[in-house]
């Protein structure tokens, strides 16, 4: 418990320290905004429309890919602190699970979604 | 009262109202962040309950991925940034009426329990090995086990195919 | 010292918060959102049990961790819907989708 | 207790009793104590970015044959207070239609997600928290830095800025599972998730052990810091900026500040991961030593960061993506599924035994990995034979997909 009071007080101070300095360039700054220069910066063309792009999904099946990755080696890090005291079938297991993880990438990767396009 | 109870009660505070606003801002970028103020409060309950593992995994899972995922799709099925007119169906009364009945029977049952105030005992220092042995005893969680990760495989699969398709490319 | 009844409280306020997102949003995404706050309320109370009950085995973890599990299956798929189904009616909007409706 | 032995211990203890004696209850003692302690900390950190910046310049300066900063103080030592001078009395514009609190919390949450990693690094023998989770703390923090660049990117409401959001996020998520599959072999080998633990357990440095997971670890962080060779997104000599183009003045400042911070916690993360940490001649009954030693080991994988600045050229967006998934990712695998089931065989072969025959499977590994690597090229260059047949045009190379910053709005 006494180790994460000491984490949360350091969190904590890593967020202050950056908005302090935020604080400091927003005090210590001129500040004369006008509309030109607080345009949306885009190559120096007037900004039409709203900011709006169709994006690809390509960026939905990285992201997908890597929830998938982040959730089973969730499961796959205390069996890596208990591995010392683990029998060979249960090293196996491990083993299996990682293999299914494989599996998962595999397809990934015939299916072409792994391929920037 | 107590340190702990102090902490308590901020965090519930802090986790409970970005919940509502999860639930009635009608920016969807900005519910998806007050989704990650409120899991990261969850995941402050889980290290107040010693459950350091469950705490990082979340933050993890839910903060690092799936979050950031919610955000992709918000992104993606958009035809502008901003959400114009309410985002709340006509419904809303009926789901606030029933929400607060739900909430009242739950509080009223959990008040009639007989339940300890204080826990047990304290948790091993060995949890997480604890944890991990038992994931994969065949005693244990070895089925679960197993069966999580083949359906992450079939979830996988599942995503990719419904989503993916050769137009996109 | 804090005692077990305040976690289940405050995990009820949070499930049916939830809950409150799931009947009344439009946006699909939003009604997600929803189920991601029911889900961790259930995980709360799983590991309260667990501290208070059965600290020495861990059980109530085991039980937490595959929710997570199931959490993340059901956003993938889920989310993965949603963007067949915005291809197809160019919104995600619960309202707008209607075509088995009558 | 001497001062030597244990300095923190007795600055400590000696701040305690000071605390005591002025009628403050235990509790805030310990709170006063730990505040003061992260505090120093967090500020020895951000200080120590000031002198990373000249040095880092100062470096590729060399590296390009030119001096570097030379006029502002010897050596040019002064040259980042100028800077930061300068800096401060820069206008923050704000565009008009961001975000605003989303558009100020990016870069504060991508900061701090970058600085609380110091939170959990042993420093020396007995000092810095032993938490039982240290290693996966070390990646749930990393998650906040991707989050600070996604809302950057989005509240700056400016397409371009949310593209480069979209591709640095992409590229960050791809090349933090290597990372993480990396990071897992030594949590396997010493059978703890603290670091301080794994870096007890170190008896012989895991780089001996593991050579490749190193190797996929440093390539892997470097990627995810966005640096050279693959740091196509805000790449200086081409495009004007990534994600951070709408931010001026001090609160870009802050994205500078975490962006080398980041380069150097790496190194601080690898040196205590894989080089065996504070451990070193003396170490045990100095200290201070070990710090020194720390310091030392994480400056010297920093400066193979900047090396590689130095050196190497930009990779393409399909390059990077494939060389994580199609590359790092299952050779990553390979290495974890090796080390758990011969790590089971030669538990009991003595701690050099158990070294070197991981060190030899590495070895086969790295032969058997340059193999494939060289029939694949084989492969390719028959194919691009074929291409090239008598009669028609010679094809020197398949065609290229061209990679410009707006290809990807489709």
């Amino acid at each position: 418990m006494n180790s994460w009071l000491y984490i949360g007080i350091f969190v904590a101070l890593s967020l202050f320290f950056p908005a302090l300095l935020a604080v400091l360039g927003w005090f210590l700054g001129p500040r004369r905004p006008n509309p030109v220069k607080t345009d949306t910066y885009e190559c120096g063309l007037e900004t039409v429309g709203e900011t709006w792009v169709q994006f690809k999904i390509q960026y939905y099946l990285f992201a997908l890919v890597f929830l998938i990755f982040d959730v089973e080696l969730v499961f796959l890090y205390p069996w890596a602190v208990a591995y010392h005291s683990l029998p060979l079938y249960a090293v196996a297991e491990g083993v299996i699970f990682i293999v299914l993880l494989a599996a998962a990438l595999v397809y990934a990767w015939r299916k072409g979604a792994l391929t920037w396009s | 009262m107590t340190a702990m109870q102090i902490v308590f009660i901020l965090t519930a505070v802090v986790t409970l109202f970005a919940a509502f606003r999860v639930v009635t801002t009608p920016n969807m970028i900005h519910a998806a962040l007050w989704l990650i103020v409120a899991l990261f409060g969850v995941a402050v309950f889980y290290i107040l309950l010693s459950a350091s593992f469950l705490a990082v995994a979340q933050v993890i899972v839910y903060i690092g991925a799936i979050a950031i995922l919610m955000m992709f799709v918000i992104m993606l099925t958009r035809r502008e940034m901003r959400d114009r007119g309410p985002q709340t169906g006509p419904q809303w009364k009926w789901a606030a009426i029933l929400s607060a009945l739900l909430f009242g029977g739950l509080v009223w049952m959990v008040e009639s329990m007989a339940l300890p105030a204080a826990p047990v005992g304290d948790v091993p220092e060995s949890s997480i090995a604890d944890l991990g042995k038992a994931l994969v005893s065949p005693n244990g969680f070895v089925i679960p086990f197993e069966v999580a990760s083949v359906l992450l495989l079939a979830a996988l699969i599942g995503a990719v195919y419904v989503a993916w398709t050769r137009r996109n490319s | 010292m804090i005692s077990l009844d305040w976690y289940l409280i405050v995990a009820a306020a949070l499930f049916v918060i939830g809950l409150f997102g799931v009947l009344s949003r439009k946006n699909a995404v939003a009604i997600l959102m929803g189920v991601e706050l029911m889900l961790n309320a259930v995980n709360i109370n799983l590991l309260a049990f667990w501290r208070y009950r059965a600290p020495t085995e861990p059980v109530g973890m085991a039980f937490a961790i595959i929710v997570f599990a199931v959490a993340a299956a059901e956003v993938a798929v889920g989310l993965a819907l949603f963007i067949a189904v915005y291809r197809r009616f160019n919104s995600v909007v619960a309202d707008d989708i209607n075509l088995m409706k009558w | 207790m001497g001062i030597l032995s244990q300095p923190i211990g007795v600055i400590a203890e000696w701040l305690r009793n000071l605390f005591l004696g002025w009628g403050l209850s235990e509790g805030l003692t310990t709170v006063l104590l730990y505040l003061i302690g992260a505090g120093v900390l967090a500020t020895l950190v951000q200080v120590w970015v000031i002198f990373l910046i000249w040095f880092e310049r100062k470096i590729i300066g060399r590296f390009q044959d030119r001096l570097g900063p030379n006029r502002v103080g010897p050596y040019g030592l002064l040259q980042p207070f100028a800077d930061l001078i300068k800096i401060i009395t820069k206008e923050v514009i704000i565009p008009r239609e961001a975000d605003k609190a989303v558009y100020l919390l990016g870069p504060i949450i991508m900061d701090a997600g970058v600085l609380a990693i110091w939170a959990v690094i042993p420093l020396m023998p007995m000092v810095g928290m032993d938490l039982n989770v240290a290693a996966l703390y070390t990646i749930a923090v990393g998650a906040f830095a991707t989050l600070g660049i996604l809302m950057s990117g989005w509240a700056s409401n400016n397409k371009f800025a949310l593209l480069s959001a979209f591709r640095t996020v992409a590229q960050m998520v791809s090349y933090e599972v290597p990372t993480v599959l990396a990071l897992l072999i030594p949590v396997l080998l010493a059978g703890t998730m603290s670091l301080q633990g794994i870096v007890e357990a170190q008896h012989v440095w895991y780089i001996v052990f593991a050579p490749l997971a190193f190797l996929i670890y440093f390539i892997a962080s470097v990627a995810e810091v966005g640096r050279t060779p693959f740091d196509l997104l805000e790449a200086e000599s081409e495009i004007v900026a990534g994600f951070h183009i709408e931010y001026s003045g001090m609160v870009f400042a802050i994205f500078y500040v975490g962006d080398f911070l980041h380069a150097f916690t790496i190194g601080a993360l690898g040196a205590v991961l894989f080089l065996g940490g504070w451990r070193g001649p003396g170490a045990e009954t100095y200290p201070l030593l070990g710090l020194l030693y720390l310091w030392i080991k994480a400056f010297l994988v920093y400066f193979l960061v900047v090396w590689a600045r130095g050196t190497l050229p930009r990779v393409r967006i399909d390059q990077m993506m494939d060389f994580s998934w199609k590359f790092l990712t299952p050779l990553a695998l390979i290495l974890l599924v090796v080390a758990a089931v011969l790590d089971h065989f030669v538990m009991g072969f003595g701690v050099w035994g158990r070294a070197l025959s991981h060190f030899a499977a590495n070895v086969v590994i790295a032969v058997l990995t340059l193999r494939y690597l060289d029939h694949q090229d084989k492969v390719r260059e028959s194919k691009r034979k074929m291409v090239a047949q008598p009669g028609q045009y010679p094809v020197a190379r398949p065609p290229v997909p061209v990679e410009t910053s707006t290809e990807a709005a489709s």
